[in-house]
């Protein structure tokens, strides 16, 4: 968008708002809300956690030897 | 920055950009490293580069002067543990010989044994002796030894090698 | 409380998680035997460690039929012995403990590329067994600030044959 | 009506405090795009590898003391005013913290400042750790234990106001800013004790020559007992920020309010008895106490977890209302080009992954591997240096205008700005990670080694090295872009709205769900003391049986 016009400006002011909080189309109350997208990157989180931590025990650690045994 | 304030593209457009560059560009160094640390651990994973090793002693052009024999030293190089040495023999003298090179001892003082010898090279003959050595880890070779041999006579010669 | 029942799903994985954590840990702990540096090592008076019977002069000594013990001082900035052309050498195939102090400020003992790195406290000896499978030849850094010569503190730690190691005091 | 407008005399103080925070990020970021050019060898003009070590605790106390306490101490004055409806319970009172904390903080600066100049006679090339017997003069001490009882007497400063808010509504819970802020402080109480007692009655004492020696192992485990809390102590604001603000910015309502006090309560009680798990490989304390730290550290992570959850699940909330669909296509229905939210969002995202490098950490036997290489401060760049640092500048974009009254500057450059820190900082810990599996060791001017050839898995080490250096310059640019957008905002004139909505909507599942016990805080700090007595009694007293100044070491001066 051009700089400078009072127009620009007028708009940007509206886009904001509408960014904090306007951008409401529906209430969804504790109940009627199931965090489906949530469950779902938890859980790649947690597997990447379980094969990252795999690997880097197994693989990376137990394979730099020699290690410390008294 | 304050240049695409100016430059008339458009807020989601930048966004766009933002988004996908800045989540784009984390996704892929990171999917690159974990690939590349699969392929090193499962796959074999890459070389390194070679490093080209040179006489400290000089004497490369007949290795054992004092023998009828020629042994010209090629080249020794070094990639990672494995290490090689080349030595063109030519037999110069009139009896039956071979040379060989071994062991090899780094810089750590730790003798790596083996000795490579080429086979018996009768007189006017030439062979190429290609000598290869798996170090220790970490290490570097500092000397082996030449050998070349004529009727069960041995002359020996310690190599020094730049470090 | 009202907790969602996929926060609850969440939180059991969660546990599941740190409880396989702590698992796998012990398990190098008493799998693979991997042991933890203690309190075995004596305290030393740091400033005196010239008058102590193996700090005052360091370095490897046959301790059995395969042990070896290996005594290291660091001080600012360098391993004795270690540093400057005086590798510590070690056999292959043997018990080896490091013993390491430090007579000044506290550094760091690392065997770059192994798992064999310690702190050296000042009063404190760690006291840390290895065993070399194989023979090589290792750089030991400082990996603990230790002054402004810090980054040109290390040192070399040779793993020598069994075969071929006349053990005796470093050489 | 702005929270200016209705608290002027706390936005001042909050003003203030983050000034200073902000000229403290400038410097400390300053010298950490200069550190990590030197020691990658990218360029080495700046200083000399020995004034490297004054640039690498200038970048440690000006950032992880300084930017990130009066951060704090400003976030919890507005958090706690605005959510109790207090004002100041005495103006003198917080004008004398702010003024000690300055004075300390100012005072500890110059000492470390005076690396630099060699007639200088104050110096402090002691590392934001000052392990002894490294000394640093006197006053670097007195400076810091000023700033230090600076940061106590703020937190009473909010207790007070609590107090009074509670004679009001003795009926009410706590509401969840203030209860936070709390929990914070009565953690941060429990931990500094372990720094308070070895600055005052060991290292102070020892610089001024009245006693001779100190303990350097009782002296290091006393900074530790503090050092592991620290590091909660710059993300519990974080937290504070991503439980209570991020969902209004996400256009949604907090998912659980009960569960984000059970967070705030395991960090008060966990945060103090795991200090040993940095000291893993330090001889002369019990590996058995090692197993309790690692165990205790575990446990942890648990209210990260938790809150990875609940914070992702009030995005989410905020993303369905807004008319997100699918199982992850609700995320392209988030603000992504309001910098307030994007930054903290981005700052989450990054402490998920380092997250598990502090797994890695906390590993015990694992920890032979990473113990002092770049894996470490890798680690702490993901959590302080992105978690806390950039959720702190980019809630700054919707507190700065309510605090100031002035309209947000620059936004163009304000939106851009969370991007830029974090590809910078993915580029730049990546290679930390690496180099540090290599072995590559962290503190360290050169590191480059006669001995030692590090084998990179991936890459070489040229590579790393260049990586670390571009994104340290893409995170200088970043700090310097959002330092700007806060500058010509304060420097603009007031006028008409700031179009910032002050207001955070209740939670989805609000206080009333949870046992009133949560809002006990003497049970809880009870409950601390004691995990902190299991887990320290023992060892550290033995520590001080043997003569609490022995084996002892007289002062090493760096220089």
């Amino acid at each position: 968008m051009s700089s400078g016009t009072a127009d620009d400006v007028v708009q940007e002011v509206d886009r904001e708002e509408v960014d904090l909080d306007d951008g409401i189309v529906r209430e969804l109350g504790h109940d009627e809300y199931t965090p489906i997208g949530t469950l779902v990157l938890v859980a790649v989180y947690g597997a990447i956690l379980v094969f990252m931590w795999t690997f880097m025990y197994f693989v990376e650690f137990l394979n730099n030897g020699p290690t410390v045994v008294g | 920055m304050t240049e695409s304030e100016q430059s008339g593209i458009s807020r989601r457009t930048i966004i766009r950009v933002l988004v996908g560059g800045g989540i784009g560009i984390p996704i892929a160094v990171e999917s690159a490293t974990l690939l590349g640390m699969l392929d090193e651990q499962f796959g074999g994973g890459g070389e390194g580069d070679a490093t080209t090793l040179s006489l400290a002693n000089d004497g490369g052009d007949d290795l054992l002067s004092e023998t009828p024999q020629v042994e010209r030293f090629v080249e020794a190089t070094q990639r990672d543990r494995k290490f090689v040495a080349k030595v063109d023999f030519r037999n110069a003298g009139d009896a039956p010989a071979t040379f060989a090179l071994g062991p090899v001892v780094t810089g750590g003082g730790i003798r790596v044994d083996g000795v490579r010898e080429t086979e018996t090279v009768e007189p006017g003959d030439r062979t190429r002796l290609t000598a290869e050595w798996e170090l220790p880890r970490g290490s570097e070779p500092a000397t082996v030894e030449a050998k070349t041999t004529v009727d069960g006579e041995s002359t020996t010669r310690t190599l020094q090698f730049e470090l | 409380m009202k907790i969602h029942r996929f926060e609850k799903a969440w939180l059991a994985v969660s546990l599941l998680l740190i409880v396989g954590f702590i698992a796998t840990v012990t398990y190098g702990a008493v799998g693979e035997g991997i042991e933890m540096i203690g309190d075995e090592g004596e305290e030393v008076d740091p400033t005196k460690l010239n008058e102590h019977p193996k700090f005052g002069d360091p370095g490897v000594e046959k301790t059995g039929p395969n042990e070896y013990a290996v005594y290291v001082v660091a001080s600012q900035f360098q391993f004795t012995p270690g540093s400057f052309g005086n590798p510590i050498r070690v056999p292959t195939d043997a018990n080896v403990t490091f013993y390491v102090t430090t007579k000044d400020v506290i550094h760091g003992f690392d065997v770059a590329g192994t798992n064999l790195n310690t702190m050296a406290i000042p009063g404190q000896v760690a006291e840390v067994t290895v065993r070399f499978d194989e023979p090589g030849e290792y750089g030991i850094l400082c990996n603990e600030y230790c002054g402004s010569g810090h980054h040109g503190m290390e040192g070399k730690l040779v793993a020598v044959p069994k075969s071929q190691y006349e053990g005796g005091d470093g050489e | 009506m702005t929270f200016i407008d209705e608290r002027p005399e706390v936005a001042r103080m909050v003003r203030l405090n983050f000034t200073i925070s902000f000229g403290a990020l400038l410097v400390g970021g300053l010298f950490g795009m200069i550190q990590a050019l030197h020691r990658t060898d990218v360029f080495r003009g700046f200083v000399n590898s020995q004034d490297y070590y004054t640039v690498l605790t200038g970048h440690g106390v000006l950032l992880a003391l300084f930017f990130t306490t009066f951060f704090l101490s400003g976030l919890f004055t507005w958090g706690v005013s605005r959510s109790l409806d207090e004002p100041l319970p005495n103006a003198t009172a917080t004008k004398g913290w702010f003024t000690l904390m300055f004075s300390g903080a100012t005072i500890a600066a110059l000492t470390v400042l005076g690396g630099f100049v060699p007639s200088m006679p104050f110096k402090a090339d002691v590392l934001f750790t000052f392990y002894a017997p490294l000394q640093a003069h006197p006053l670097f001490y007195v400076g810091l234990a000023m700033f230090l009882v600076g940061s106590w007497l703020s937190g009473l400063d909010w207790f007070r106001m609590y107090r009074s808010w509670n004679k009001k509504n003795p009926d009410k819970r706590v509401p969840l800013q203030t209860f936070m802020a709390l929990t914070t402080m009565l953690m941060w109480y429990i931990s500094t004790m372990g720094v308070a007692v070895e600055v005052l009655f060991f290292l102070l004492p020892w610089s001024l020559g009245i006693i001779d020696t100190v303990d350097p192992l009782l002296t290091r485990t006393l900074f530790w007992f503090f050092g592991h809390p620290v590091v909660y102590f710059w993300l519990m604001p974080a937290y504070f920020v991503w439980y209570t603000i991020l969902p209004k910015l996400s256009g949604g309502r907090l998912f659980s309010d009960p569960l984000a006090r059970v967070v705030f309560l395991l960090f008060l009680i966990l945060s103090t008895p795991v200090g040993y798990h940095h000291q893993y490989l330090d001889p002369g304390i019990p590996s058995g106490f090692k197993f309790v730290a690692m165990t205790n550290t575990m446990f942890l992570l648990l209210p990260s977890l938790l809150t990875a959850f609940t914070v992702v699940a009030s995005m989410e909330h905020g993303a369905r209302q807004r008319g997100g669909k699918g199982y992850l296509g609700w995320l392209r229905a988030l603000p992504w080009d309001n910098p307030a939210f994007s930054g903290s969002a981005l700052a989450g995202l990054m402490f998920a992954a380092g997250g598990f490098s502090g797994m890695i950490n906390a590993g015990m036997n694992i920890n032979y591997l990473v113990h002092n290489s770049t894996w470490v401060p890798g680690h702490f760049h993901l959590t302080v240096g992105t978690a806390t640092a950039l959720t702190f500048m980019s809630i700054s974009y919707w507190l700065w205008p309510q605090v100031t009254g002035k309209r947000l500057q620059h936004r163009r450059l304000a939106m851009v700005q969370p991007y830029v820190w974090f590809v910078g900082m993915t580029l730049m810990s990546n290679a930390l990670h690496r180099g540090g599996l290599a072995g590559i060791p962290r503190r360290t001017a050169e590191p480059q080694y006669n001995n030692v050839n590090f084998e990179t898995m991936v890459g070489s080490v040229g590579e790393l090295r260049l990586q670390i250096g571009i994104g340290a310059i893409l995170l200088f640019t970043s700090l310097f872009m959002f330092l700007l957008v806060m500058t010509g905002t304060w420097l603009v004139d007031r006028r008409g709205s700031i179009a910032v909505d002050g207001h955070i909507p209740a939670p989805l599942s609000g206080p009333n769900d949870s046992p009133t016990i949560l809002d006990n805080f003497r049970v809880w700090v009870v409950l601390a003391i004691v995990l902190v007595i299991i887990a320290y009694g023992i060892p550290l007293s033995s520590m001080v049986i043997d003569g609490p100044l022995s084996p002892g070491s007289p002062p090493i001066v760096p220089v």
